[in-house]
């Protein structure tokens, strides 16, 4: 199939050929939009988002040992930990634990530095809120996870 | 088939005409007076509708108000001075020139009030069954009998395009 | 009263011609209606069909798959706030979006949707709707002025010199299917009934006619009119990479909508001329290959059809739909549309009614496939650079027009130019 | 090396070595020192496949001549050494800020830049109020 | 701020005379207009639509990463460079690992390689789709955004997959990798290397030899090589303009020795050649995703790196090929665990420099197609 | 109101004739001036086509060559007008006195 160059121009070949493209994406079918509130995006098991402590399953006892390393890791000093010694345990035990989410960026290097589990970042994603303060995590609502606020008007 | 409301829509368009005309040469801005000489035109497009005239309407719509003027209101935008605008607009004679220019309308006024009788009251019947078919009369009219003027027009045109290009282009 | 209506429906003339003004001003209400409808379906459609070339959905949210988007946009445009730019020129700004409106409006005053479909007959049709719809192009310099901002003058600037150069191509070739009302019949005629009438005697379309010359001729005419209606690919004006929105780029709300209106309302002109003056207007298709009074009858239940095979899909979407409560609503809103469609198909079963709309569908029918032809071009061709459009305008659409006028005019004259021949060499 | 030779010896690698690229000029800040800033300039040759590294050190204040003339690229280079450093060149075609804003104040890339000052200032005189930080 | 209404720092003395010259326009495009990818603010001096000059006003999305840098741990700075060319983060990260792997002397072991190559070969791919994306809508075809960001979507689930972010991957660690492969990576990378050749035909069938395409970019925005050199242009910039420099080949960092691929280099460095050379480097990369799936040794994943990193004195610049031209960091450390300065050499900076060589005497349609063109990100712009 | 005869028009005409000499005459502008002839021309035209309904269609032809002549016209005028803008910066008739520039 050879055809004369000036016969494509003449004919419009180079044109026709795009149009050709995009009429047989027409059908539906061929959509990728995801209409998310209804379809729910795959969230692959690597996923960083929503931080959370996690706790013992058995006991309900914080896995945090207050070793401060997720703090030491974080680059934008987020996180704050401040643990007491408890006498009768021997153990450190946590006083409070404050992690600004409106400024973490999901590096996920606490994650990595956290000896032992305690700090995960999940693969909830939605965490609109309405107020700034609301981004400020305590160790309960890390522990709980957080909820989405519903919109409402 | 009478055209409606005649007085009405005769005084109507010239009261447009005469108006938009007087704007055209007493607005500031070239903008303006080219947009009131567009009314112009059209009003007197209907003139010509209500003269049975309709191809010369349509030429009046397509050459004039299409064409010409968007050719004067496009030099306008190139040309386009802020100074300009508030400049004086008008020129030292210009008082002499309104009489003078009025009084030729005296005298207009006065020639037709005169000879008001050598012009009819009413139209020939005759003409009247032509607007049918105006435009196929007008063509045989512009390729037969004026055949020549007409190509000595198009001679015109041709020389129009070349001199206007020649004299915008800075470089041929 | 019905006798009255039924009686001026089965006279044979449109009202203009019969110089009746109650049913002129019903036609001209009816054609407003009909095109601010089209308009708004063309809104809708064209966010779909686009979305769809682009492997997108389009608007879902406003009622099922999005079908009352078109009005929600609409009403946001109503209630917005409408900006004046500090420095525009008032009056001309205020202006400017009515008469773009206006010009683009009255050109369908001649459009001839059947033989007594139209608002009037005028002899000089096709020159005033080239001339009605030129004067739109001083609306948008209009616009582009007063607005006192370099985007929009610039929009409008290079709007004028495109339509005043585009029109010129358009004019040839509608010279040209003018042309081709008077050769063998002899019966030259501007008027729009007249050239559909025309080609029913000649007994085909002028795109066929002398072919490919009346082919060459549309295919010039199509390309000048998208450039003229300033779309895809020659929508330099809007620009909206280059000059953000050109010459409504300071406009809002409702006098934005104005111009959104005047701009597909221009498009389906220039589709209806090019539907009148090659495609046969408002005849259905094959009347010689498929003649006889059975292929009549079999096409005149086209309309109906048409609105049943959309119902059926209205239905299956209904059917589709997910079926969870927050869907309900959109559910029960398409399934009554599709009963509305099925209903409007029964309706164009009754044989009076059936008779009588196939000459406003075939023409419906035209349009739409030149207003998907539009679509269809802004979603693939990237955009002309100014002076590549000009380039395409004066040196290629301007010749090949020209060539075609005098060649149809040859071919035309062909009997007698060649018994003048014969008798010169003899 | 001297910075007053900087020049000539750009000139020599540009047209005797054939360091035709001049990948980046950059300065580092070193407050203790007297001569507070080390200039570097990195080249690199298509002839050879190599990278060079020339370095000078200057003093504040200090002016140094501009290799614009010798590598275009140099132009916005230099000026966002400029706009970092506070190092001026010399017969720059236009060495004015390029990253921060027209009026700025200081040069953010100093060590000894007051970064927190110039916030609550900032604050101050456009909100009006104490900033917090 | 600059004054819109200044021209004199324009070069005007080379004035070209064209038809209808009546009035000079100074045309401020940006920072909010929709084809500057970003907030670039580009003021234009115009003779009718003719571009008599120009000049860049950059700096709206700085953030100041140089000094952030000096304030943080190596290993706190690594997911910063992500956010500087947001749209290539893995070759951003790929670059300062490398860099600070140089200054620590480790070299990331040959599987972390393989699976860098791979991923920052993926990133590239996404990275000119979202150019080709870009440049097409500015030049006016609006569909071919569409069908990039879908395929570019199938190169972010691989990310997602591996380390747990789409764009702000932070997928590398100083010395290695830190995830391993996950279970159908191998997989994952052919699917998407064969579904794609496909789907890169139908790009090139909209627009290679679409007349109005080709009408655009045919011989606008020319760079000669020697400009280019001299411009310190680089990446796809450079190669269309036919200088055959790569640094994958040039100085083959990380196991691109390894991988038998080609450079693909144009004739007259106009904007079509750039966009059939980058198109090019997207096959050439799925080539080299193909090889090195093929090739993935086994074996660790992160060197031996001490949990602090704290890096003899010395300074070192390292450059990587990224896609939108060479990436370079310079880094000075003082042996304390803070880089004492880290200098990043951003392609596009340099790159965006060019731009008033390529568009004088053009329209200003082409302005448009000229910042399409030499694909800038105005994250790195402006750091 | 009274029939319309072709009196009425032809006031209108020589009013707009009136009008445009006026222009001509009095304003500095060149534009306007252009645009005050092209006035002239049409209040031409009006008489010419309200004659043609007395004496048959040679009216409307001479109109349509007056408007094919006011093409023209303004084409060059036009052409001029930017000519001379481009030496001088200015459009006004009074500093066009000089025959060279």
């Amino acid at each position: 199939m050879k055809l004369n160059p000036l016969l494509r121009k003449i004919f419009l070949v180079d044109l026709v050929k795009g149009l050709k493209v995009t009429f047989h994406y027409q059908p539906p079918s061929e959509a990728i939009t995801e209409q998310y509130p209804l379809e729910r995006p795959v969230i692959f098991e690597r996923f960083r988002g929503q931080p959370r402590l996690n706790v013992n399953p058995d006991t309900g006892e914080s896995l945090c040992i207050v070793c401060n390393l997720c703090a030491l890791a974080c680059p934008e000093q987020l996180i704050v930990v401040k643990g007491e010694r408890n006498p009768a345990t021997k153990r450190k035990e946590v006083v409070s634990w404050t992690y600004d989410l409106s400024r973490c960026m999901f590096c996920g290097l606490c994650e990595e530095a956290c000896s032992t589990d305690a700090l995960e970042l999940t693969q909830d994603y939605e965490m609109a809120l309405y107020t700034r303060e609301g981004m400020v995590l305590d160790q309960a609502a890390l522990e709980r996870g957080q909820e989405p606020e519903k919109y409402a008007k | 088939m009478n055209p409606v409301a005649t007085p009405f829509f005769f005084y109507f368009l010239a009261f447009m005409a005469i108006v938009s005309a007087i704007a055209v040469i007493t607005r500031r801005n070239p903008v303006h007076a080219a947009l009131s000489l567009i009314v112009t035109l059209l009003s007197l497009a209907g003139f010509y509708l209500m003269l049975y005239a309709p191809f010369v309407a349509a030429v009046q719509i397509v050459l004039y108000a299409g064409g010409i003027m968007v050719l004067f209101l496009f030099v306008i935008m190139l040309v386009n001075l802020e100074q300009n605008i508030r400049e004086y607009q008008f020129n030292k004679q210009w008082i002499v020139a309104t009489i003078a220019s009025l009084a030729l309308g005296g005298l207009l006024l006065f020639v037709y009030r005169t000879g008001r009788g050598s012009f009819p009251s009413a139209f020939y019947q005759s003409y009247r069954g032509l607007e049918g078919d105006n435009t196929q009369q007008i063509g045989i009219w512009l390729y037969g009998n004026y055949m020549l003027p007409f190509e000595i027009a198009s001679l015109l045109l041709l020389v129009a395009i070349v001199g206007a290009v020649v004299m915008a282009k800075k470089r041929i | 009263m019905i006798e009255y209506i039924k009686g001026y429906l089965s006279s044979g003339t449109t009202p203009g011609e019969a110089g009746n003004m109650f049913w002129a001003t019903v036609y001209i209400l009816l054609v407003i209606t009909g095109v601010s409808v089209a308009v708004l379906c063309m809104n809708w459609l064209e966010r779909k069909i686009l979305a769809h070339m682009q492997i997108r959905l389009g608007p879902m949210r406003v009622g099922p798959h999005g079908l009352l988007q078109p009005f929600a946009d609409a009403l946001k445009l109503l209630i917005k706030e409408d900006i004046i730019p500090h420095d525009a020129d008032k009056f001309v700004f205020w202006s400017a979006p009515v008469v773009v409106t206006m010009t683009a409006f009255t050109t369908f005053l001649v459009v001839p949707f059947g033989r007594t479909h139209a608002v009037t007959d005028m002899n000089i049709g096709v020159l005033f709707m080239l001339g009605v719809s030129s004067l739109g192009v001083l609306g948008i310099i209009m616009a582009g002025w007063s607005s006192n901002s370099h985007y929009p003058l610039m929009g409008s600037l290079r709007s004028s010199a495109q339509m005043v150069s585009y029109e010129i191509a358009m004019g040839l070739a509608i010279v040209s299917a003018v042309l081709m009302t008077s050769l063998q019949t002899g019966t030259g005629t501007l008027s729009m009934i007249g050239i559909v009438e025309s080609q029913a005697a000649q007994h085909t379309w002028f795109i066929f006619k002398f072919f490919p010359l009346g082919f060459i001729a549309f295919a010039v005419f199509a390309i000048a009119m998208v450039a003229e209606t300033n779309r895809a690919p020659f929508d330099l004006p809007e620009a909206e990479s280059e000059l953000v929105a050109g010459f409504h780029t300071e406009y809002s709300g409702f006098r934005w909508s104005l111009f959104f209106l005047a701009e597909y309302s221009a498009m389906l002109a220039v589709s209806s001329i090019a539907v009148t003056l090659w495609l046969g207007g408002w005849m259905r298709p094959f009347p010689n290959w498929l003649g006889g009074t059975a292929w009549d009858m079999a096409f005149s239940f086209l309309p109906a059809l048409t609105f049943f095979v959309l119902a059926a899909g209205c239905f299956l979407g209904t059917i589709r739909m997910p079926k969870i409560p927050q869907f309900r609503v959109q559910t029960i809103g398409l399934g009554t549309f599709a009963a509305l469609l099925g209903f409007v198909g029964l309706v164009l079963l009754v044989p009076g009614v059936r008779v009588r709309i196939q000459d406003i569908y075939w023409f419906v029918v035209k349009v739409a496939f030149f207003m998907y032809l539009y679509i269809w071009y802004r979603g693939t061709f990237p955009r002309y650079r100014f002076d590549q459009l000009m380039k395409v305008g004066w040196k290629v659409l301007l010749p090949t027009g020209l060539g075609v006028l005098i060649a149809t005019a040859i071919w035309g004259l062909m009997p007698q130019l060649s018994a003048a021949i014969l008798g010169v060499l003899q | 090396m001297d910075s007053s030779l900087v020049y000539e010896i750009l000139l020599r690698m540009r047209h005797d070595e054939l360091f035709d690229y001049c990948v980046d000029i950059t300065a580092v800040h070193y407050p203790k020192r007297e001569a507070q800033f080390d200039i570097v300039y990195i080249l690199y040759s298509f002839h050879h496949n190599e990278r060079v590294r020339i370095k000078t050190q200057i003093k504040d204040g200090e002016h140094l001549r501009t290799a614009v003339t010798i590598w275009e690229t140099a132009n916005w280079l230099e000026r966002e050494v400029f706009d970092m450093f506070g190092i001026v060149f010399d017969g720059h075609p236009d060495l004015k800020r390029i990253l921060m804003p027209d009026g700025w104040k200081g040069h953010p890339l100093r060590k000894d830049y007051p970064i927190l000052q110039q916030d609550q200032e900032w604050v101050k005189i456009n909100l009006g109020i104490e900033s917090g930080q | 701020m600059t004054d819109s209404t200044r021209t004199d720092y324009l070069d005007l003395d080379t004035k070209d005379e064209t038809f209808l010259d009546a009035t000079e326009l100074v045309l401020n495009m940006g920072p909010q207009h929709p084809s500057t990818h970003g907030v670039l603010r580009v003021i234009l001096k115009l003779d009718g639509e003719k571009v008599l000059g120009t000049e860049c006003v950059i700096g709206y999305l700085h953030r100041g990463v140089e000094k952030i840098a000096e304030n943080r741990t190596y290993a706190m700075f690594n997911p910063y460079v992500d956010r500087m060319d947001y749209v290539a983060a893995v070759s951003n990260g790929l670059g300062y690992c490398e860099a600070v792997e140089k200054l620590l002397s480790v070299e990331a072991p040959p599987r972390a390689q393989y699976l860098r190559v791979i991923l920052t070969e993926l990133c590239r791919i996404a990275s000119h789709q979202v150019w080709l994306g870009t440049h097409a809508l500015d030049i006016g075809a609006i569909t071919p955004l569409f069908y990039c960001f879908r395929d570019r979507e199938e190169v972010l689930k691989i990310f997602e997959k591996y380390c747990g972010a789409r764009l702000t991957t932070h997928a590398f660690r100083i010395g290695g990798c830190i995830y391993e492969a996950y279970e159908g990576f191998e997989q994952d990378c052919k699917k998407f290397c064969d579904a794609f050749l496909p789907k890169l035909d139908e790009y090139e069938e909209l627009l290679t030899t679409n007349r109005i395409w080709v009408e655009r970019t045919k011989g606008v925005g020319i760079l000669n090589p020697e400009d280019c050199i001299a411009l310190g242009v680089t990446g796809p910039v450079l190669r269309a303009s036919g200088v055959k420099w790569d640094l994958r080949k040039a100085q083959p960092y990380e196991s691109y020795k390894d991988f038998d691929f080609e450079i693909p280099t144009g004739l007259h460095g106009d904007t079509y050649d750039r966009y059939l050379v980058r198109i090019e480097e997207m096959r050439q990369a799925v080539r080299i995703i193909r090889q090195a799936v093929d090739g993935l040794p086994q074996g660790p994943i992160m060197a031996k790196v001490p949990k602090v990193i704290k890096p003899p004195v010395g300074e070192v610049y390292h450059s990587i090929e990224a896609p939108k031209g060479e990436l370079g960091y310079f880094i000075v450390s003082d042996a304390s665990t803070q880089p004492y300065r880290i200098r990043v050499r951003p392609p596009s900076f340099v790159n965006l420099q060019a731009l008033d060589k390529m568009v004088r005497g053009l329209l200003v349609a082409d302005v448009v197609a000229v910042i399409g063109t030499l694909d800038i990100v105005l994250g790195e712009v402006d750091r | 109101m009274t029939e319309i005869t072709t009196m009425h028009y032809l006031v209108v005409a020589a009013a707009l004739f009136i009008i445009g000499t006026i222009g001509v005459l009095t304003r500095r502008n060149v534009v306007i001036i252009l645009m005050s002839i092209e006035l002239i021309l049409n209040a031409v035209n009006l008489n010419l086509v309200a004659f043609s309904r007395l004496w048959g269609l040679h009216g409307q032809v001479f109109a349509i060559f007056v408007i094919t002549d006011a093409a023209a016209e303004a084409a060059v005028g036009l052409g001029i007008i930017i000519a001379f803008f481009r030496n001088k910066e200015t459009v006004n008739v009074d500093e066009v006195d000089l025959l060279k520039w």
